[in-house]
């Protein structure tokens, strides 16, 4: 079994610009946003991000110029905070392309990138506008003549995914929700985990129906503790209100939004959130 | 803030929300909830612990029945894990509903035409939006697929019910719609008022409504939370997490 | 959270003649032996069978008139005691249907029914003649002009499936490998779950992560120690190479097999396997 | 039964033939094999000690990289689980294939053409067949989809290596066909032998084999095992399990 372990900047040194990019967790939760925050300082451009439901995550890579597209079902910071303000301005500005999907339909092309086939049909979609404005296509079901959507297959360049625990070898426990992350790791090209913690892989072998996700599937491993923060891990921290607060606030003008990146992020030792 | 016990005020609009929406819920339903979704959560929590105990709660952080010491302001909180046997994911809630097992499916939109169906997505042009909105998470594919969608919306007004949807995200299987200011019902494919909250003139209702509706005098009344349901309510809701949904845009 | 306990006799009432049935496990790991004893015991008739790899069970329930089809991508003994000789007979002779699959696309039939859509699209296949043998159709990807071979849903009315530990509203834990159980459980419109041991829910609460079945899918449990036997049961016992070997031999022409039916399942106790 | 570390005759087929399977395997390739596969158990679990430690072991039980204590006689026994650090689903290794990540399959067939194609369907008509065959498990699925398919059988006569299949099971990828007289390399499409065991004779090795071959006192000998090979195989399958596919049908 090979070490997979290095820095959080080599590996995301190995995210290509123009990159499709997958991004773990749902909203504020154990999302790799210290892995966000390092793909901000290495000024990556042209990124299309691809979530089902996206927070701070998404708001910053397009408030940085980072982002170019997003696929997924939702961007907002819920009613903590309510809209993405980085993200609805750039897409309002028509620098970033808001590739909307109803997470659903993200689950259906990370599955057909998953499966080796070129779309996947999906329930429900009737009604909706979605499939014509985003060209998704009908297929006849050769069995019954129905018509059904299908989703063309959404393979990721590269997946981003936090965990709680893995060993040097890729092999990863995940406590509480794990989100659309499986998907993504079987689904990309490439796959990145931080982990809070680096343990050693033998204390899985007692149970191994509690590793999440398989060592063979993941190509670098980081240990990150916090790597979460400013969002929440379960089990370990919440996410970082104040700082999330700050955030929303300073996107009020581009001069306090660069200032706040520059001052919190890029010129910031790599904040580790207490716990 | 409400204190327990005593009547909710006809205007204690997240009280009276969360009420009507929690007796919506059927014993032995399963019930979902998404992102932003503090109402449907305390509701669904609610109905549980009055007339609906065999409901199988679920929600996006893929508990099955969680009993959450405390509540979340966002709805995808390791807090609603507490108490859980197991975990699902969102794909398997999503597949749930695909394959008709999935009873209710709480949804909100930005925008609500008459028909039920609605707007997360944007106001203006899709590919050019004026506003950007959050996007509908999965109201596209559960709307159509579980067998019964309850909206809510915080807000009542012409800008969000509305004639004309700018965008329709999503459409489909909509029951009720839950309002500040009335439930509607569909029926034939279209809302109708089902009941007035109390203390809420017709007029009012009307004038807020971007479409036409019946609504006199007559209307039914949304009955007040009963003294049961209130007391449940602080104990399931003591820092009014509800109210958050009101506070922002 | 309902109480779903009930007997062995009870729970297989519920199959009607005609189901379509998945059964868990794998050839002689993990299957719901005692239940496939239960079957034979109330003389069901016209069963389709579902699984991936099949051995004894599928082979009894041919060879004791409950099967007319068996949609499987294997069914043998493997090395151990080579073909499946009553399901081999009676295909032969005509009496029950083989309708062969290739795994994978039991899988996909499985994964359409679970998702909700009449087909589900699959890679490989090409070159084998299995798709025109069994009507599989291949539909054209409307994004690239490509053709893509697709398999319709198959949603068993009933899944049985034996599990190591469960509560009694049908949370359950497996141990070691799961094979396409959660996709049966999933799929199907009714499912049993049998299960070495009955356990208290609430120990499930610190660990939630380890519970593979949900109990909200899950429609009846039967408390089945031993419940996998004659075949094995990872971490508690292997299978019974004696009954096996006795099994096969007693194939050998319709008197010896209908003798070793009467005594070692109609008339036996229903048999616990020591551990 | 062959005893530690002597050098194997040339006639002792189960050993040659994990031995010839174990070298067409590379370091840091992901190999899978099925049900009925002891001897690409032992095959995978020899190359993993010899040239090729960095090899993911895949196997229908899901576990990875195993260390078994002993060997199973069935290649789905939870024995194949012992040391496992994580379970994947047999589902997960069939998409791996299709998504284009998976190596090496090892696959068997009742009857195998010149084309590399197998039958492990029927002999007969597939409605109404003489005789009902097992079924070809994944291997219609995961020989157009592996990189690289191993093909193995354990009988080489010419009701095995024939000129016309009853059904084709599956067919693809094939690379390589290992057998107790040879080992046939595809090229073009076509089965060509690439070595003959030690002490088998080129006219013995034509007469068992259906279909056209070329070989004779030029054709490559595969080497015999090393001893090391000798020695590692016994300390792996003390128990000779690989001979269980000897002996029956």
């Amino acid at each position: 079994m090979i070490d997979k372990q290095t820095t959080m900047a080599a590996a995301i040194a190995a995210v290509p610009d123009g990159a499709i990019l997958a991004l773990g967790g749902n909203t504020l939760h154990r999302g790799p946003f210290a892995a966000v925050h390092e793909l901000v300082r290495q000024r990556k451009r042209g990124l299309e991000l691809v979530k089902t439901a996206g927070a701070y995550d998404v708001d910053l890579l397009c408030g940085t110029g980072c982002a170019a597209a997003v696929s997924a079902g939702f961007v907002g910071f819920e009613t903590l905070y309510g809209l993405a303000p980085s993200y609805r301005r750039e897409v309002e500005q028509g620098r970033v392309l808001a590739k909307e999907h109803a997470c659903y339909s993200v689950i259906a092309g990370l599955r057909a990138a998953i499966q080796g086939v070129p779309f996947m049909p999906i329930a429900g979609m009737l009604g909706s506008d979605l499939p014509a404005a985003r060209g998704f296509q009908t297929v006849r079901d050769p069995y019954t003549g129905d018509g059904v959507v299908v989703i063309p297959a959404l393979m990721p360049d590269v997946a981003i995914v936090h965990v709680q625990e893995a060993d040097r070898t890729g092999n990863a426990r995940i406590y509480g929700t794990r989100f659309e992350d499986l998907l993504m790791v079987r689904a990309a090209r490439h796959v990145i985990l931080t982990t809070e913690r680096l343990v050693d892989g033998v204390t899985f072998e007692a149970m191994p129906e509690s590793v999440a996700i398989s060592g063979f599937m993941v190509d670098a491993v980081v240990e990150a503790p916090g790597g979460a923060w400013p969002g929440g891990c379960a089990g370990l921290y919440d996410f970082d209100a104040e700082y999330l607060a700050a955030y929303i606030a300073a996107n009020k003008d581009v001069d306090s939004f660069n200032q706040f990146v520059t001052e919190r992020i890029l010129d910031a030792e790599p904040m580790l959130a207490a716990r | 803030m409400t204190t327990t016990g005593e009547p909710a005020p006809a205007h204690d609009a997240p009280v009276m929300m969360a009420v009507a929406m929690s007796r919506l819920l059927h014993d032995g339903e399963t019930v979902f909830h998404g992102v932003a979704s503090p109402l449907p959560m305390v509701a669904t929590l609610l109905a549980k612990q009055l007339q609906a105990p065999g409901l199988v709660y679920l929600n996006i952080t893929g508990s099955v029945d969680p009993r959450p010491e405390r509540l979340p302001v966002s709805t995808v909180d390791p807090a609603l894990l507490r108490g859980t046997r197991s975990l699902v994911t969102l794909t398997d809630l999503f597949d749930l509903a695909s394959r008709g097992r999935l009873d209710v499916a709480f949804l909100s939109g930005a925008q609500i035409d008459q028909q039920g169906r609605i707007n997360l997505s944007v106001i203006g042009d899709f590919a050019r939006p004026k506003v950007r909105l959050p996007g509908g998470a999965g109201s596209a594919a559960l709307m159509p697929s579980a067998r019964r969608v309850i909206l809510w919306r915080t807000k009542h007004d012409r800008r969000s019910f509305v004639d004309r949807l700018d965008f329709v995200t999503a459409a489909g299987n909509v029951d009720r719609v839950v309002t500040p200011l009335c439930v509607f019902v569909r029926r034939d494919g279209r809302l109708e008022v089902e009941s007035i909250h109390p203390g809420v003139a017709p007029d009012h209702l009307q004038a807020q409504t971007g479409f036409a509706i019946a609504v006199d005098a007559s209307t039914a009344v949304t009955p007040v939370p009963t003294a049961e349901e209130l007391v449940m309510l602080a104990l399931i809701d003591p820092d009014r997490v509800i109210d958050s949904e009101f506070a922002i845009g």
